[in-house]
């Protein structure tokens, strides 16, 4: 169980992908976009824990910042990874709006670009 | 046919990638063996160097602080691209900003919202508000930010919608003040790094004063640079949901006759 | 394993299951809950991990203002076809 | 000296905030000049930069947090010659396109400009970042930028289907691919500066994570680069997109997707793969070379003309990828050269496409027929570009053809000739045959294209909108593409750019170490040699003859031609219903390619 986590990363990663593929409407390809992004957030968290449990990096006392912590780095990551993917979903989710208005079909396997002549 | 047929593929294929990405993960170094070395000397130095308590912030808005700044630009083209897609067609926004004072009129109310859930709604509008402000305002001391600040000030505006109907929550969020005070915190935060840049070639570097470790007003730029991504951040979700919610305005007689 | 790793893996697991079902809720309504819900777990995950500062982002993201939008665009999709 | 390192990404992001600030003084032609001439800013920046690190590696770091002991904590920029060149073609394309939507669109408020201008500050920016992290946010903000300057017709499908198509497969390239590449990497390495995580990955064995992470980083940029079968999203993307969005992302976007494989591959795993550099470089080698075939034939049959330029790009960036497998300098110096050339040739391409687009409200080559002729200067333009994509001296995609061509190892000669001989035929006679149809009127409607996918196009332009600036911008392109083919000067400035980009040893002692300058070097000029002057005269001639084969096409009752056009038409058909426009198929595809990726890299490296 020593790598637990970033089976769980790669786990939510399949998983996601599985949905896209499969999926039949369009708020429902969004959500699993969201978890191949979740999928990500753990495999950059999990990198940066410590064992025996290590204190988080906010440090009130001088001295505090001695003890062992957790690695602040890729915290900072996943902050920005979250809004880019929040910008990602927001995006998608106004495309989709105007899919429905202009199609009213939100089904991706029936949606298609050009026509055939 | 096909669809059963994409769906097996993507088993198989999903199961592959599934055991090839756990193959690789494998060597990676075990779970709670974080190895650093970049990690320990941000945590060992940056309260000594930055007068900061939350190293976090630290990376966040000083070492990696241009990351930051590319985040800002990724939001604030997502609101732009979002305000773009959801248009009124052939109308520019601010005419159409315009337009919409009439319309709302007939926007719908929620179904059952007296006046006494209204208020009480309201109240915790505000302290949603002050709640994420407060964040924002304490991401050098504590956990939070101005990117969690923001969001959650946008939460407390998306309670306005919920108890006082689209027509309050298009009355309190003016797109022209919204768009603008997003522009402004993004700007801001550029001419913050431009002044770093100035004054001694570090764009971005922490120019300001950095004060007592704890303080509120500590860190330099840190401070500066969180309240002014709480502010966009706060701005950009707010114009984000009030674009979604004027969306649904113009279904929402449809769907209650 | 202490008891703080057993909580660790359990919370892990249910991550995991929430993501299938998610993945696999084929009705859109139900997939925003369990959506919300997934947000909320990785916080509570986070929260256990040091990562407080993520978890609030989150909570606030992916437990709030994502949903919310999502509600508000099968709102808006379902509104009409009514 | 002040550091100008950090300008060209300020300058464009914050003139984009100033648009933003400044909508209610509405005036479109001022947005149009202050964008126009923030764009020039930034391209004169960048040239300043090229010519300063022609001395010395520029390093800049943000925050001034230079690296102690060798661990760098902050982000740096780290600008040769090659990346800021590339940054300085970038900022010029973004400017003639801007100067090409001159009174184009109706303006909501000053959204489009902002919009361009910040894809200009995040491409400068992803062509100069030293940091993975901060490589992965410019990437994901062009991908952003991309996106909502495609589905910018917010009122009609096919942007919106095409746009969903691209922000799809993009996403999970960046967030699963890049992203996850990235996470391994620093799993491993604890750093996100390329030089620390590459002399990390030196010091370590190669193993699972190496394999796992090269492959993700790699098909992430593929994806970007519109390497098959990663072209679908982008294919779709490119045949609706506004045209002027249209030029960036055939000629900057993709580019820049190859480009950042090079950066990641020879800064971060080039030592720790310093044993296996042949069986890496056969993946960029196999997939150009499939990327030129596919492309091109592709771009052969299609009717929609905007898709056929998309494809004609694809097969391009497969051209790029087999000419520069090598990673030698001088395969690396005639890569910039072709980036260049390529851009400012199709540029050309895609603004005449749009000026047709303009008036006639159609993209389609069949329904187009002869309607160019009331467009002499646009049509000239339009064939002579044509000849010079397929390969016509003294154009820069011919010198640049040559420098990779002689770049390509013997061993792989023959397969590359090959390649290049039936790429550019391809995609120069699908180019003239349109221009004959189009601008001439000859041909028949009754072809095998006719079962091609066409789209139905509204006009994206308004009346106001000046055909003369659209022509222009176009002859001025053009012009530079045979201003690039000089070989005395641009070939020489480019070998020396690629020697510097690969001198690794310098870059990393000045980011880790000390600043140092360059070791003094000297390079002769690429020899344009007759045996090359006849190659390319050949395939110019291969292209015009199939052009004029396909134009003179006429239903005959002859029972061999019978079985010829039965054959060509179900290949038509075939390889247009592989490009389904399902978004379910392209992340199957993208699924597949990452591990048979993975599998070839486990079994050759490990």
């Amino acid at each position: 169980m020593n790598h637990f986590p970033e089976v769980i990363a790669a786990w939510l990663f399949v998983v996601g992908l599985y949905g896209i593929v499969t999926s039949r409407h369009l708020v429902h390809l969004v959500m699993c976009l969201g978890i191949i992004q979740a999928g990500t957030y753990l495999l950059l968290i999990a990198g940066g824990y410590r064992f025996p449990p290590a204190a988080a990096p906010i440090f009130e006392t001088a001295e505090q910042t001695t003890l062992t912590s957790v690695d602040p780095i890729v915290q900072a990551l996943t902050l920005t990874d979250i809004v880019v993917g929040a910008a990602v979903t927001a995006l998608l989710l106004a495309i989709t709006i105007q899919i429905h208005k202009s199609t009213g079909n939100l089904d991706p396997q029936e949606l298609r670009l050009m026509h055939r002549p | 046919m096909m669809e059963r047929f994409r769906q097996i593929v993507a088993l198989v294929l999903g199961m592959g990638l599934f055991t090839l990405l756990i193959w690789g993960w494998s060597a990676l170094p075990n779970f709670g063996n974080y190895p650093g070395p970049n990690g320990d000397i941000v945590n060992r130095s940056a309260r000594a160097e930055r007068q900061v308590q939350n190293a976090v912030a630290a990376v966040v808005f000083d070492y990696r602080g241009f990351d930051t700044m590319g985040e800002e630009f990724i939001f604030l083209a997502t609101v732009m691209g979002v305000s773009l897609l959801l248009r009124k067609p052939g109308r520019t926004t601010d005419e159409q900003a315009e337009g919409e004072q009439v319309i709302r009129k007939a926007a719908n109310q929620p179904v059952d919202s007296n006046d006494a859930a209204r208020t009480s709604g309201l109240v915790f509008v505000g302290l949603l508000v002050v709640l994420g402000a407060y964040v924002a305002l304490h991401g050098h001391l504590s956990p939070g930010g101005g990117f969690q600040g923001g969001a959650i000030v946008a939460g407390g505006w998306l309670l306005i919608y919920l108890v006082g109907g689209s027509e309050m929550f298009h009355r309190l969020s003016s797109v022209v003040i919204l768009d603008r005070v997003e522009a402004l915190g993004v700007a801001a935060f550029i001419l913050c790094g431009l002044v770093g840049w100035l004054l001694d070639g570090r764009f971005l570097g922490n120019w300001m004063p950095l004060g007592q470790a704890g303080r509120l007003g500590s860190a330099g730029t840190i401070f500066a640079l969180n309240v002014l991504v709480g502010i966009t951040v706060g701005a950009g979700f707010i114009l984000l949901l009030r674009e979604f919610i004027k969306h649904l305005d113009e279904v929402a007689p449809r769907r209650r006759p | 394993m202490n008891s703080l790793t057993i909580f660790m893996n359990a919370l892990l697991v249910l991550v995991a299951v929430t993501g299938l079902l998610v993945a696999l809720a084929r009705n859109p309504r139900r997939q925003v809950f369990l959506g919300s819900l997934f947000g909320t777990e990785l916080a509570l995950l986070f929260f256990l991990w040091q990562a407080p500062d993520v978890a609030v982002a989150e909570l606030a993201v992916g437990g709030l203002v994502l949903p919310a939008l999502v509600l508000l665009t099968l709102a808006r999709v379902e509104g009409r076809s009514k | 000296m002040i550091a100008l390192a950090p300008l060209p990404v300020v300058v464009p992001f914050l003139a984009a905030t100033v648009l933003l600030l400044v909508t209610p003084f509405r005036h479109r032609g001022l947005f149009d000049l202050f964008s126009v001439s923030v764009a020039l800013t930034a391209a004169g920046l960048c040239a300043v930069l090229a010519l300063q690190s022609a001395v010395h590696p520029i390093v800049y770091w943000f925050g001034g947090w230079r690296p102690r002991g060798g661990v760098a904590l902050g982000i740096a920029f780290v600008v040769d010659p090659l990346g800021a060149g590339l940054a300085t073609f970038v900022a010029v394309m973004v400017a003639a396109t801007l100067a090409y939507s001159w009174k184009y669109f109706k303006a909501i408020k000053a959204l489009y400009h902002a919009q361009l201008l910040l894809f200009l500050g995040a491409a400068t920016g992803f062509c100069l970042s030293g940091d993975l992290f901060n490589l992965f946010v410019f990437y994901e903000l062009m991908s952003v930028v991309s996106y909502s300057l495609t589905t910018y017709q917010s009122d009609q499908k096919s942007p919106l289907i095409g746009g969903l198509n691209f922000a799809v497969t993009h996403s999970i390239a960046g967030a699963l691919l890049v992203a996850g590449g990235i996470g391994t990497l620093y799993g491993r390495t604890g750093a996100l500066n390329f030089e620390q995580v590459g002399r990390a990955l030196e010091n370590g064995p190669v193993d699972q994570v190496v394999v796992l992470s090269l492959t993700l980083i790699l098909v992430g940029f593929f994806a970007k680069a519109a390497v098959v079968p990663f072209h679908f999203g982008h294919v779709d993307a490119h045949s609706v997109a506004p045209t002027p969005a249209c030029v960036l992302f055939s000629t900057v976007v993709i580019q820049l997707g190859i480009y950042g494989a090079w950066r990641v591959y020879t800064t971060v795993f080039w030592g720790a793969l310093a044993a296996h550099q042949e069986q890496v470089q056969a993946v960029f080698f196999w997939a150009g070379a499939l990327s030129a075939v596919l492309g091109g034939v592709m771009c052969l049959l299609q009717r929609h003309l905007l898709r056929m330029l998309a494809f004609s790009a694809v097969s391009h960036v497969g051209m790029l990828l087999v000419g520069t497998a090598a990673f030698t300098p001088d395969a690396l110096a005639g890569g910039v050269v072709y980036i260049v050339a390529h851009g400012v040739t199709t540029g050309a391409l895609f603004m005449c496409a749009g000026l047709l687009l303009h008036t006639w409200s159609s993209l389609d080559e069949l329904e187009l027929r002869g309607r160019g002729r009331s467009f002499p200067w646009s049509g000239t333009v339009f064939f002579v570009a044509g000849l010079a994509v397929s390969g016509l001296p003294p154009f820069g995609m011919f010198l640049a053809k040559t420098m990779l061509e002689s770049a390509v190892p013997p061993a792989h000669q023959t397969i590359a000739r090959f390649v290049f001989l039936l790429s550019s035929t391809l995609t120069g006679a699908a180019v003239l045959r349109a221009a004959g149809r189009i601008y001439m009127g000859w041909g028949s409607v009754q072809t095998p294209e006719a079962v091609a996918p066409t789209g139905e196009e509204k006009k994206e332009t308004l009346g106001r909108t000046r055909p003369i600036v659209m022509q222009l911008t176009a002859t001025i392109l053009l012009l530079l593409g045979l201003l690039a083919g000089q070989s005395s000067h641009a070939g020489t400035v480019a070998k020396l750019a690629g020697e510097r980009f690969l001198d690794v040893r310098t870059v990393r002692e000045a980011v880790l170490g000390q600043p140092v300058n360059w070791p003094a070097q000297t390079v002769s000029p690429p020899q344009l040699t007759w045996s090359a002057v006849r190659f390319g005269m050949s395939t110019v001639a291969a292209a015009l003859t199939l052009a004029a084969l396909s134009l003179l096409y006429r239903r005959r009752q002859n029972e061999w031609y019978r079985y010829v056009r039965f054959s060509w038409r179900a290949l038509v058909v075939g390889l247009n219903a592989l490009h389904s426009g399902r978004v379910s198929d392209y992340v199957l595809w993208l699924m597949a390619g990452v591990f048979g990726l993975a599998v070839y890299l486990r079994f050759v490296l490990m």
